[in-house]
This record gives C-alpha cells, structure tokens and sequence, in this order.
C-alpha cells in the first residue's frame, strides 16, 4: 500500500519557476502557502532564459507603455486579447521596479539606472524604429530573475515541497460549482502519495517543449499542469501557436537569444548574404522571430543552407567588438565554444530554428482566473506562466515578453488566489482522493508489454518536428494526428525496468510521456483546425491570414476518452479576441 | 525521510566571540617569522661549518652563552609550537566527528604542547652551560677559562 | 523536412562507462557497473547517461533538467571531478580507457548519482541569501556600473554543489559551510544596495565559516560557471577582517 | 540515510595536493618539534645525555631522514608563504598555480644542493 499524507493550506502553488514563486511572493505574507514543484526552485526553467524582459521604463530613450502594447498586439499578429496585453504593458515597469527591489542585479547605465537594450519587434512608435526596451542582467536574465524571486522565498520563509510531482488535481462540487479541493502530488524522494489541499491553486508548471526533438526547453518541460488541467476536462487556448525560436545551436537546439542580434548579430546564408533584408527590409534580423525563423527555414528549403548538409544557416557576430561580446553576451558564446566548439568571436555560429515557447495554454482572464469555457471562470483555480494562455503573445510572443508575462501574471495570480483564499472555505475532500494517481501509477508499473517510453517519446518527437514545425500542412498534420494515435494504443504496452519506490525517475518518464501525448495530440489537431497561416502557426496550404473566419482564440476541449481515432475526443470552439484600441492591419516589418 | 518541507530560514542568534579568525591570523603571522628563524636556525646549525657534525653539547651550550640565540631559539619555540598546535588542532577538527574524542583530543594537545613551550622555555634560560660535575672535554671551550678563574 | 542534421558526418565510437550504482532498496553497498555505449564526439556525458537509461537499465537514476549547463541539476563525478554532465563533452574525455561516473562526494548518496541535497541547500540558507535594505525607492534604486561589477563572478552561481562537493574540507565532517554558501554571501556582502554585509560576514565568521577553507582550489577548478570560488572566499575573509566590505 | 562510501579518489589538481603535502609536512614537523624540544632539554640533565641523543642524529638512517625534515620544512614554509600571498594579494589566486611550481622548484632545489655534503657528514660517520 503506498502511503499517503495529508496537508492543508490556503493557497497552493504549483509550480516553482518564476511565474511560481513570484505568486508565491504575493501569497507568502498573507495567506498559508505551500509551493510544489517536481524540481528544487532554482533548476526551473525560467534559470534558461537569456535575453531579457521588456518594459517601457524609458531610461535610455523614449518609451511608452502604448507603444509597449502596440508592439505585443502586432508581435501576436493581432491575436493578442488587448486588455490583457495594456495590462502586461503598464505593469511591467512596476514588475521590473520590484525585481530590482528584490535585489535582481541589472546591468546599469553610467547613471546607475537599469540599463535596456534593443530585441526583437520592440519598436518606437508605433513601428518606427526599433527601441531600446529590454532590461537585463548580461545574457542570464531568467538565471537573475530565478535567483532572485528564490532568494525573496527563502527570506519570507515560503514553504516549499520540492521534487513532487503534481500529477492529478481534485474537483469537488460547491454550491452547484466545481471547484478544486486539492492536488496529488507524488514525491520522488520516497514514492509517496501527497494530497495537498487548499482554497486556491494557482498552476505555474511552465511548458511543454519536449513534444519537439528540437527544442530550446528543458528535459522536465513535459506540460505535466496544462496535461492535468485537460485531463479534467477542463479546455486548453490557442494550442496551435507554438513558437520556433529562429537561433537554436544547429543540431542542438541550446538557444543563443535574440540579444545576439539585439546587440548586433547578423543572420547570413551559404553564401554570406544578409538574407533577413530580403524578407523583413526595415527592421532586418530584428523581426519577430516566426518570421526569422521562417526565413531561415526557406534559406535551407532553397538551398542556401550552410554547412555540409546545407541545413543551417549562420549567426555572424565576428564584426563585434570580442569585449562586447564577452560582456553583454558571455554564456551564449561559451554554449557555442562549448557544445559546437565554434569561436563566435571569429567564426560564425551554425543555427536553425528550436522549439521555443508554447503561446497557448491554460485559458484565463486577467486576474489570472482560470476559464471553463469562454467567460465563465473555475473559482479558486489560478494559472500563469507559459502554461496559462491570457493571450498576452497571441499568435506570436515578443522575445522579452515571456519572463515579463510569468512577474506581471504570477503576481497576479499571487494576488487573486490571497483574495479568493480569505473569504473562501477550504472545499471538502472527496474520498478516496489518492485514487486517480495510484491507478495512473500502477497501470504504468504493471503494464507489461515490450514497447520502451524512450522509443515512443523519440518517434512523437521525431513526428511533431516532421509535421508540426515551421511549415505545415493539413497532409503533415494529418500524419502527425495519426502518428500520434499510434503511438497512444502502443503507449498501453510499455513497461519500465524500475520498479522501486525511491527516486523512481523511470516510472515517472512515463508518466510524462503521456502527457507529452496528450498536448501532442491538441496541438496537431488545432493546427489543422486553424486552417490560414498566423504568427507562428504557417500553414502551407492557406498562406493568408484570415481575418474573416480566424481572428478568434482556438478553444480545445476533451470529450471523452481518445480513441484511436484521429482527433477523436477533441473539439474544437472559438473564442472572440478582445480588442480595444489597434485593429488589425498587415503585420509588415 | 518523508515530507520534505524546508527548514523556513530562522534569524540567527548572535555568537559568543570566536577564536577563528585569530587563530587563522595567527598561522600568518607566525609563518613569515618562522620563515626567518627556522631557516636561519637550520642553515646555522645544519649548513655552515661542520653541519650536522657540529652539533653537541658544547655547541649548543656555545650558542646559548649568547642571549642573542636564546632569544632567537625561545621565540622559535613559542611561535612554532603554538603555530603547530593550532595546526594540529585543526587536522584534529577535521578529521574527528565525535564531540567528546575532539574535546578529549585538543586537549591533550594543548597540554602536551604546554608542557612543552614551558619545559623548552626554562631550559634556555636555566640553562648552565658549565655544569661542574661534567667531563670538561664534552663542555664548551669557555667553560676552562671560567673554571679557571 | 527540417530533420535537422548533426554538423557534420561525425564518426562515432564505443565508449566505456563504470558507474557507481546504488540502490538501498536492492542492496546496503555500492558497486560498479559497466556499460558500453556508441556515442557521437559531440554528445556528452548526461547524452551517454539517458542512452543507458533509454536503451539499456531504465532503473539508471540521475536528475537532470536543462541539459546546457544552465539548472545545476546534473553534477557528478566524471573520472574523479566534479562536472556537469551536460557541459562535458565525450570527446573532451579519454575515450579510451573507461569513464567513471559516480556521485558527488561528502552528501548522503540516496539512489545511484542522487544525492541528498538538503544540507547543501540549509547551508546556503544560513547565510541570509537575499538582500536587505530598509529604504523604500519609488524607482529602482542606483548603482553605478563600476559597483554592479563588483560582484558579477558570484551571481552566475547555480547552486549546481559542484564546488562544495569537491572541498576536501567538507569532505571531513560535512559541517564547513562549503564555497557555494561563501559564493552566495559574497553576491550580497559586496552588493553595493545591501545593509547587512555586516551580519554575514559574523555568520562567515563562525566556525564552520571561511576559516575552515584552506585554499585547495578544487572549488574554482570545478565550478562550472567559470566563478572564481577561491577568490570570492579570499575576499570575504579579508572583509571579516576588515570589519565591511 | 546512508552515506556510501567514497568511489575513487578525487582527481584535485594542484591546489588540493600541495595542501596535502602541507598538512603531512606540517604534521611531520610538528612531531619531530616535540622530539627535538625534549632532546635538546637533555641538556639541562647533564653533557653526557645530551651527547648520546645527539650522536644517533648522526647516523645514516636518521640522517637521511634529516634530509626529509630539511625538505619539508622548505617545503611547508615556501608554500606557507604562497598560502598567504593567495590569501592576501589580489592576483594571488590567479598565481597561485604557478606560484607552487615555484615553491616545489625551490624546495626540491635547496633540498639537493644540501644533500651531498649532508651526506657525506653522516656516512662517514
Ligand atoms: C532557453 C530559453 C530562453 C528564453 N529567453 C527568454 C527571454 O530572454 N525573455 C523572455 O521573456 N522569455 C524567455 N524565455 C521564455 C521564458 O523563460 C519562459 O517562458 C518562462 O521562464 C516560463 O516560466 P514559468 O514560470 O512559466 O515556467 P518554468 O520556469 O518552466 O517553471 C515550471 C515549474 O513548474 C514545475 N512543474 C512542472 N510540472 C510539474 C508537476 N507536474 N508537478 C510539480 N511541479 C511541476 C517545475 O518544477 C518548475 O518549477 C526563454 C525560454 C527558454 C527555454
Ligand atoms: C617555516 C615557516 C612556516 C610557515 C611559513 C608556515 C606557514 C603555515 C601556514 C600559512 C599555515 C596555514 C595553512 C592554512 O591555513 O591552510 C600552516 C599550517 C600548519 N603548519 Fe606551518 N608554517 C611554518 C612552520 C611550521 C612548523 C615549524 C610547524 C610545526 C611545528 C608547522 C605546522 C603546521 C601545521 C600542523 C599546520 C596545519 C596544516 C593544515 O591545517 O593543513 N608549520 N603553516
Ligand atoms: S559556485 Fe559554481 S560550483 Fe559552486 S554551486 Fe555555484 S555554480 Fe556550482
Ligand atoms: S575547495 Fe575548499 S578548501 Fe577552500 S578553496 Fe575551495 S573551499
Ligand atoms: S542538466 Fe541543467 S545543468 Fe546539467
């Protein structure tokens, strides 16, 4: 018998990345907290992320939080709710002012203010030219912000349950509404059943890059909170939007961010042609990065690719200054000395396009509220960070834009699940609770056929980069979703070798596997269903945006159990996008 | 092992003054001192005229007739024994997990190294270079004049 | 179509790996146990680690997260030093005689390369990792360049426990606060915007504190993130006896 | 909880051996103190006794052991001062690698030139 332990609190969080703990830095001192995440704080994903994080401070030239918006909603390709994207603008000054405060150490101007420096998209203006808006700590911003927010945790003694694995969530009916009683988490260490109950529960678990072979994301971004989140039947936003970061390490898909072309980088094909002024002539390798990536994708297609295969092209930084680089862009270079044995200093660095970002996710509104369906919300349940969907980054997310999102809506949600928990009563524990988990456990422990997870998990990775990358089609869509079916019924028979309690990784890898499945599975389906070409989503066989019938969120829901069938279980309904101020117009660059 | 909440950071008590840092201090201070004694010390006693030959009684009683060398060699004792025991205290730090064999341990040495800068010390300086009961040829060759007179 | 190929055509070989394998629940040793793997020159050690646990024992237990270096999940002991296993190439190894991988020395082993993290994690803890200042700014508060780079070495630190798992010192007794506790005192203590540098530096006064270090370098040596540990702890000592930073 | 045994021996670079080697040379001499603190205190028993002590540090053996004490305390003093110049000179850590290439250098140097005469005054003997 596994045993099982019991806990209360007010506000659960889960999830430690940085959308995380900064809601738990809200909900800390005001409410009893506990954060639970599958890895120790500091080794979250948010620790990768490079680049920097937007806000329209102004402090080394003109800015605006207007422009801010304008930007985001045109980055998103006009599919960004535009609430949501004026809140994240105004907020953000705030954000990176209280990052600061919290100590994050950024780099400075000669007069001691944070200093900002150019990425991708952010413009002046309304499109004029580009600004200096992002705010940074050299090239480990997301490591600065990481630390940071885990250091304020530790000072106000945040309650932290690190390698659990949150792996089913429990509903509960109150007052003719479902509401979440509790997750169930599952701790590594001893193999253990925690049911972990609270009045409000806030998901921060981050992305799910790892359906892709190539992919700048973690080997832990598996989409475990957006998977359970499904799983209750709950719907899931905008799936189809996936964003393909345009400089991945060729081969590798280790990301070297957009600061490398923020701080001057040039993207040059086989034959060293600066092939961006081709495709976007005012703004050139500082586009947004679905077009980058595109284009490099289309350099490759035509042959002009680089390299003996001619399947990459190259970031060129050999006209920086070296102390330049070393200063403002020390670790990517050190990635490229190190993984491709490359000196960017004199060699231009081989890349090509890596799985980035998931743009959809757990659908909300502005207080971080998560929806049931189009407006009505789930009392109690909260979500932010990459795997909620406020539509800030719509059908393409703005570089710098992400780790502002996780501060400004993770403070957010910190905020609302405090307020909901002071009034609300802690929902009753439907029986038998440990249920869900243990039967998911033991069906993967006792199954005892001949197929491996590592072979599966390699053959969807292998499908999702064939058929649901850069390029896609309804064939190559098709193929995915059958791929995928295919994959599902061989999924029943797989065993693992580890059948011990403790430190059971092996067991859990499964357990992943199926949610890699599962976001899989949504994801080729609202491709296909999304049937025009937007933001990240380019579909070969419709190359137009279409206003007309698209210009509305994709709302997934699962009906049932899969079946076998291609996209059996899956409906698809749309959502309207909120607009405010910016009609839609021709994204030109 | 089960749940495995952290330990929220509690505000740490202030401490009693500690030694550490003046024992540390101490190795650095006494280490560039000890450079000049014990190296003059071995190159005089080791190195120059007959070496290691040299050395008997009559030679150290001939050094000590000097209070130059007694105060050399006294200064050489006190520094190196207290830098070697506090050396040693920390090699016993390190490498005892047991409170009480480390109290037990430390002790002892303190003791011993005690006795010992005590013991050296009174020798120097209680020392008779002409003890009258000796064979004269093992004495330094002052001592005939002094017994003489 | 975008099936992205390696570099280019890169030969691979058959590599040797004994890896110290534990598992309290099959037995109260340790032992060695070996496995041949192919590998690519490029791959790395953490790519030959998932490829026995993919392809050959699923029970092979390791953490591991971002694979580049970057999370502090995967140090080990590679051929007798502390790495990442993410950040060392096979190539950079000698690939012709056998590599060992085992864990990190001086913490509680918990199941073959885990180890128990906890006292890592307490010790960083003690030292107030976070930074103390009363005043309330409207805006962010200054700091000119010049100070901003006074402690940049120190906050690349990933709490990756590759330096203080390489300390001989806290090998001894496990009790010595360790060069990763040091590394994160000396972000805040030489923090221009800090107030506390004071109480810190009487924390790193203790006895368990700088002074156990005896500078043997293996920290620096093995930091993944190139900080200059030995150093950072130099400086530290020097500030207690000061008295400030 | 278990703590499992160490593997191998950890593969430290120089840093770590020359602290070894100062730690056994300083325990070493630390030893030999005592002994030689209580030998020479003979002195105050009467000529005779001390002479006799002083007669086996004379003899083959131990004078090649002297050779080793020599050695070390050359040893343990050199490093002793690049310890302190890591310690306290800011380009100390940067040096320091070197700066126990040099130590050794001189150590083992010093050591040598002593050896010969050394040696022919205690086989003679
Ligand atoms: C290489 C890279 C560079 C980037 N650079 C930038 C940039 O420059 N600017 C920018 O704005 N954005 C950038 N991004 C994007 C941005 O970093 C991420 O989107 C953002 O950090 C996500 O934060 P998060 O808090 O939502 O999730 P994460 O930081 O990924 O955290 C997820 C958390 O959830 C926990 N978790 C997951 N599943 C479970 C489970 N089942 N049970 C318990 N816990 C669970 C994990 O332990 C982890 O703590 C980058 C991303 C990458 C990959
Ligand atoms: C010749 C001049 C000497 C110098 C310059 C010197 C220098 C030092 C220094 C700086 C240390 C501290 C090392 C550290 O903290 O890491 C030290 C340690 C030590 N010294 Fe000396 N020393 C000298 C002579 C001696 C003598 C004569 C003895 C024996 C009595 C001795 C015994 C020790 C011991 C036992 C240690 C502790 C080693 C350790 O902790 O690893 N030293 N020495
Ligand atoms: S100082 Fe270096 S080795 Fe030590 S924990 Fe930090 S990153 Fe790891
Ligand atoms: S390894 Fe240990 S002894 Fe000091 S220099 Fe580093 S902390
Ligand atoms: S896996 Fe993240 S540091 Fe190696």
């Amino acid at each position: 018998m596994t045993k099982v332990h019991h806990h209360e609190f007010d506000v659960v969080i889960v999830g430690a990345g940085g959308a995380g703990m900064r809601a738990a830095i809200e909900a800390g001192p005001h409410a009893r907290t506990a954060v639970i995440t599958k890895l120790f704080p500091t080794r979250s994903h948010t620790g990768a992320a490079q680049g920097g994080m937007a806000a329209a401070l102004a402090n080394v030239e003109e800015d605006s939080w207007e422009w801010h918006t304008f930007d985001t909603v045109k980055g998103g390709d006009y599919l960004v709710d535009q609430d949501a994207a004026e809140i994240l603008a105004k907020e953000s000054v705030q954000a990176v002012i209280d990052l600061e405060n919290m100590g994050l150490p950024f780099n400075r101007t000669p007069d001691g203010k944070i200093d900002q420096r150019r990425f991708g998209g952010h413009t002046r203006d309304h499109g004029k030219a580009p600004v200096r808006r992002s705010c940074y700590a050299a090239d480990r911003t997301g490591h600065m912000i990481l630390q940071t927010l885990y250091q304020t945790c530790v000072k106000l003694g945040i309650e932290f349950f690190n390698e659990f694995y949150v792996l089913d969530m429990i509903m509960t009916e109150v007052d003719g509404q479902e509401v979440p009683a509790a997750v169930v988490a599952y701790d590594l260490a001893t193999g253990e059943i925690h049911i972990v109950r609270g009045k409000s529960i806030v998901y921060a678990t981050g992305g799910f890059g790892k359906i892709f072979k190539t992919t700048s994301n973690a080997h832990t971004l598996t989409g475990d909170g957006i998977g359970i989140i499904w799983r209750k039947g709950l719907p899931l936003e905008d799936m189809e939007f996936y964003q393909f970061h345009p400089t991945g390490l060729a081969g590798l898909g280790i990301l070297l961010s957009e600061a490398a072309r923020g701080e001057g980088g040039i993207l040059r094909n086989a034959s060293g042609e600066r092939f961006m002024e081709r495709y976007a002539p005012t703004i050139k390798d500082l586009a947004p990065r679905d077009m980058v990536a595109r284009a490099m994708a289309n350099e490759v297609r035509e042959g002009r690719g680089a390299g003996p295969n001619k399947d990459y092209v190259l970031l060129d930084l050999t006209h920086l200054e070296p102390a330049v680089i070393d200063a403002k862009l020390p670790d990517i270079t050190e990635f490229a000395r190190t993984y491709l044995g490359v000196e960017p200093y004199t060699e231009p660095v081989p890349v090509f396009p890596t799985a980035h970002y998931a743009m959809g996710g757990i659908p909300t509104n502005i207080k971080a509220e998560v929806l049931r369906d189009n407006d009505t919300v789930v009392p109690g349940l909260y979500a932010a960070g990459e795997c909620a969907c406020v539509s800030v980054h719509g059908a393409n997310r703005l570089g710098t834009n992400s780790l502002l999102d996780i501060n400004v809506f993770g403070k957010r949600a910190g905020m609302y699940a405090v307020e909901y928990a002071k009034t609300a009563k802690l929902p009753p524990l439907p029986d038998n609770a440990e249920a869900g988990v243990i039967a998911l456990l033991d069906k993967v422990r006792n199954s005892k056929g001949d197929e491996k997870v590592a072979v599966l998990r390699k053959e969807l990775q292998d499908t999702m980069d064939a058929n649901a990358q850069v390029y896609r089609t309804e064939e190559s869509l098709n193929e995915a979703l059958n791929k995928i079916s295919e994959l599902r019924a061989r999924y029943e028979k797989i065993s693992i070798q580890d059948h011990g309690q403790r430190f059971n990784t092996d067991l859990l890898e499964a357990v992943e596997l199926g949610f890699l499945l599962d976001l899989a599975e949504v994801l080729a389906y609202a491709s296909r269903e999304r049937r025009e070409s937007r933001g990240g989503h380019f579909r070969e066989d419709y190359l137009e945006r279409n206003d007309d019938k698209f210009m509305v969120h994709s709302m997934l829901y699962r009906e049932g159990e899969p079946t076998g069938e291609i996209g059996a279980g899956i409906r698809v309904d749309w959502k309207p996008v909120v607009i405010t101020n910016y009609q839609p117009m021709e994204r030109k660059y | 092992m089960s749940v495995q909440i952290e330990i929220p950071n509690s505000p740490r008590k202030q401490r009693v003054t500690n030694w550490e840092k003046y024992g540390w201090l101490y190795m650095r201070i006494s280490g560039p001192l000890l450079i000049v004694l014990i190296f003059t010390h071995v190159f005089v006693n080791l190195f120059t005229g007959e070496g290691i030959k040299q050395i008997d009684f009559a030679f150290v009683a001939g050094k000590w007739a000097d209070p130059f060398w007694q105060w050399w060699d006294v200064a050489m004792l006190w520094l190196a024994l207290i830098h070697g025991t506090l050396g040693m205290r920390t090699v016993i730090n390190d490498y005892t997990e047991k409170p009480k064999l480390r109290t037990a341990l430390v002790g002892t040495l303190w003791s011993v190294s005690g006795a010992l800068i005590l013991l050296g010390t009174l020798v120097v300086f209680t020392f008779d270079p002409c003890p009258p009961t000796s064979n004269p040829d093992l004495l330094p060759s002052f001592c005939e004049a002094i017994a003489s007179s | 179509m975008s099936d992205v190929k390696e570099i280019a055509e890169i030969p691979s070989f058959t590599v040797k790996l004994s890896i110290r394998r534990f598992d309290p629940e099959k037995s109260e040793e340790a032992s060695w146990q070996e496995y041949e793997v192919e590998m690519h020159a490029t791959d790395r050690v953490l790519d030959a680690l998932h490829k026995i646990k993919w392809e050959q024992d699923g029970s092979l237990t390791f953490r591991r997260s971002c694979a580049h270096g970057v999370c502090g999940s995967d140090a080990v002991r590679i051929n007798g030093r502390n790495r990442l296993a993410c950040k060392t190439l096979i190539k950079d190894l000698d690939i012709n005689s056998t590599i060992t991988v085992e864990p990190i020395k001086g913490l509680p082993v918990e199941k073959d390369l885990i180890v128990d993290m906890n006292p890592f994690y307490q010790a960083y803890k003690d030292i107030n990792p976070f930074l103390v200042a009363n005043d309330k700014p409207e805006k962010e508060r200054l700091q000119s360049p010049e100070d901003r780079a006074r402690y940049d070495d120190t906050t690349k630190c990933i709490l990756c426990a590759a330096c203080t798992t390489s300390c001989p010192v806290f090998w001894t007794d496990g009790q010595y606060f360790g060069p990763a506790a040091i590394v994160n005192a000396h972000r805040f203590i030489f923090d221009s915007r800090d107030e506390e540098a004071d109480v810190r530096l009487d924390i790193l006064n203790d006895k368990e504190g700088v002074w156990r270090c005896r500078t043997t370098f293996n920290c620096t040596e093995a930091c993944p993130r190139g900080i200059e540990v030995t150093k950072a702890i130099a400086e530290v000592k020097q500030a207690i006896l000061r008295g400030r930073p | 909880m278990s703590v499992v045994p160490a593997g191998t021996l950890y593969r430290g670079k120089v840093g770590m051996w020359s602290w070894v080697l100062h730690r056994i040379s300083g325990v070493a001499i630390f030893f030999f103190l005592l002994v030689h603190i209580l030998d020479t205190a003979l002195v105050r028993v009467s000529p005779e006794a001390y002479n006799v002590v002083i007669e086996s540090y004379k003899t083959p053996v131990i004078g090649l052991a002297e050779l080793g004490l020599v050695g070390a305390i050359l040893f343990h003093g050199l490093n002793g001062v690049r310890i302190i110049l890591v310690d306290f000179w800011s380009k100390g850590t940067k040096y320091q690698n070197i700066m126990f290439w040099i130590v050794l250098v001189l150590a083992v140097g010093i050591t040598a030139y002593f050896t010969p005469g050394h040696l022919e005054r205690v086989l003679e003997f």
